[in-house]
């Protein structure tokens, strides 16, 4: 079976060593800070402004000034720090955080991204810390659908949208796949509910397939 | 004591802002923003403005009639784009504003830099982007990079917790985010908190903006419900 | 919890450091200086080392010991010449070791870009002086500027005052100096302080150095004495 | 009378505007703390991590963890505020400080400053953060003696020790005279115990002298 958003997220957090600095986007990686085992160990940054951000706050525990970066209440753990914006991204440009797990529109086999802007003509721009988040984090992981809405490759030979950065992500992670780009190319991990060749197929793209991969 | 000044009323703290200044706004979401100061903004008059901001007006807010009132000529910043910010992108379409959009990271240290008097830095934030088109850019340490440059300001309008009378500032929580970079790169830095304290009545290894970076301090009624009671921000 | 290591001896937190490795020292003056850290690499035994620190050893300390014993290929400092530096003296005018004399600002901001990934920045401090020949300038906004580059290390020795078990740190007045940019800016941070507390013991509003550049901790009595008693460091 | 020391730490001190944040430099530039008037709310900064720095602490006062930019353990008022090297320096790098008061070996009719080495060939450099202050402040004074131990003048043409800077200093305060420096060249303000064309024998210098400066 292709996963559902909670499995994509439990398969991402599955890969989070203990110990680990993590940024997660805003969308769907949030889903991620679910699935992260208790005692793991794991910090949560959130760049506009703390590490140890704990789950979402509810009820009483609400404040309007303890936020994460998608501007959702949420709540500090103990050993959690605050720091100003200047201090939080050159926490994440400095390659401190472990990792960052984003979304994305495109990712291409090379590791270039695309999640800022659908380049629709009329849009109102806006890119937040999406550009420093992807070349920032040791590694980059998205977190996608394999496909768009209308059935289109989100893993794409080059990237058509306007870039967030090139050559930033090493990994994505989808409800069909486990894939890694970057300068080699794309290399097929771990397919779900599918075969390596169908995942080809889907994406019109030929993928280096392990000869231990794993079919379904 | 030192030369920051106390005052009863934000548009007194806020003072003569002149037309086409350059008017740095803190604030990150609900978080930090200087409300009470921003709406003193609107009712000073000062048009033909630059605001620096991560975001460019919510809904009704003071930001957002700035801009519906075409007083804004240019705005910097990261994230325009919102539900409720409307005002904004009516401006925007209708070509009454210009945008110059700026990674929150290479906003936030632009921002630092012109505080820190350097003349620009090499980042790889946005390299082979559209944002870094016309840049210049080099390869440093085999990383391609991109000359930013920093962002002055004649007034900066920042919401802080505590202020002692030294001028001395604290925050909370993740309402830090701008305020302390954009109080040093402003030539004029206006402050709204929560509470006033006589001085040494912040603990000195606490301080967060010292009060070399503030010029005037209004304490508001308001900062304290903000702060003080949960969820009373809309 | 973190990944930060907690142990009880200055030579267990230090670990291994290897010849030829970059090893940045914090400390200005006797304010702040990892004495125990320093004195655990001299036992440890690696030599050909880069050294940035902002002074070059006092009197018969590890560091000067290190320089008389020819260990410290490199030195990157502000003010090598103390009245007591006659190790540095003897090796510099033996031409045993080499110096870049940075200015102290340039130092800590050259620190602080290798913290912060940026690859250089433009600064007007040591324009047309010795301490800029063979560097890059440009002006910028009328002020002639120099081209600095980032400083980063292998390994930072630390001393700070309190950490909590996430490894977040406070410091005590003015030993704070390089201790922050320096813990940013090395692969590895090796830290000394005089209290070790639980996660949350430190208000997250006054974390001065945050856990995920602390990478091991060592409680050390003398650096109580050091910090509670005055006058206790010669 | 030519000024001691003690009156030239007054004569600087009485042109610091209240409310003032003042760098106060190591020797000679030290002794201006003991002339600022009592509220005054003038506020001193070290370089090496504070503003609100008081005057040198004595027997129990004395920290070693609490010292100024001489090493030299000094005491916090209230309203003090420390801070990292990089702070500090961005602090008085980017204009923030009013005035910063700097001993010279040298300082030319320019504002050219030489005050971090004698240039002797043997000599082990040192800098610290002269070029930093020398650069940052919005005013940079001199205070030093106008001529050398042997003779020689202090206030030249052009400098010809190393430079700590250049065209930084505005005004040099001395035993003998106050002196405007800068892109117009020297301009007398003030004698102590001498006349104009004293001073300009002296140093061998021809200085503009306004109409209505006093003459002893």
């Amino acid at each position: 079976m292709t996963l559902t958003r909670q499995e994509m997220a439990a398969r991402v957090a599955r890969d989070i060593a203990p110990g680990s600095y993590v940024n997660l986007g805003i969308g769907l990686p949030t889903l991620v800070g679910n699935h992260l085992p208790a005692g793991s160990g794991i910090t949560l940054h959130t760049e506009n402004g703390m590490l140890g951000m704990g789950p979402a706050a509810v009820g009483d525990e609400v404040d309007p000034e303890l936020i994460n970066a998608g501007k959702v209440p949420v709540t500090d753990l103990p050993g959690a720090a605050y720091f100003h914006q200047a201090d939080s991204f050159a926490m994440m440009r400095g390659g401190h955080i472990d990792v960052c797990v984003l979304g994305a529109f495109q990712v291409s086999v090379h590791g270039d991204l695309a999640n800022w802007s659908t380049g629709a003509p009329n849009a109102i721009p806006a890119v937040g810390g999406a550009m420093d988040l992807a070349v920032g984090a040791r590694d980059t992981w998205v977190m996608m659908t394999l496909l768009a809405k209308d059935g289109t490759p989100k893993l794409v030979e080059e990237c058509t949208l306007p870039l967030t950065g090139l050559g930033c992500v090493s990994r994505v992670y989808s409800d069909l796949a486990v894939i890694d780009v970057g300068p080699h190319g794309a290399r097929l991990l771990e397919t779900f509910g599918t075969m390596a060749s169908q995942v080809e197929d889907l994406l019109g793209l030929a993928l280096t397939t392990p000869a231990g991969l794993p079919q379904p | 004591m030192t030369r920051t000044r106390f005052v009863d009323t934000a548009v007194e703290a806020l003072g003569v802002v002149p037309d086409g200044a350059t008017v740095m706004i803190g604030g990150f979401g609900p978080a930090g923003q200087p409300v009470e100061l921003v709406a003193a903004l609107l009712a000073q008059g000062a048009t033909d403005l630059v605001v620096v901001s991560n975001n460019a007006g919510n809904g009704e807010d003071a930001l957002a009639h700035l801009i519906a009132l075409g007083r804004v000529r240019r705005i910097m910043c990261s994230f325009p784009r919102q539900a409720d910010s409307w005002h904004f992108d009516a401006a925007y379409r209708a070509g009454r504003i210009e945008l110059e959009l700026v990674p929150q990271g290479n906003l936030a240290e632009r921002i630092r830099a012109a505080g820190a008097g350097l003349g620009g830095f090499f980042t790889p934030t946005g390299y082979g982007t559209p944002l870094a088109e016309g840049k210049e850019t080099r390869v440093i340490g085999g990383v391609p990079m991109v000359l930013e440059t920093p962002i002055h300001a004649d007034v900066a309008l920042i919401k802080a917790h505590r202020a002692d009378r030294a001028g001395n500032l604290t925050y909370r929580r993740t309402a830090r985010n701008f305020g302390p970079v954009m109080a040093a790169a402003a030539r004029r830095t206006v402050v709204q908190v929560a509470e006033v304290v006589p001085a040494g009545g912040i603990d000195p290894e606490t301080v967060v903006t010292p009060g070399i970076y503030v010029d005037s301090v209004v304490r508001l009624d308001s900062a304290t419900t903000i702060a003080g009671t949960k969820g009373a921000v809309s």
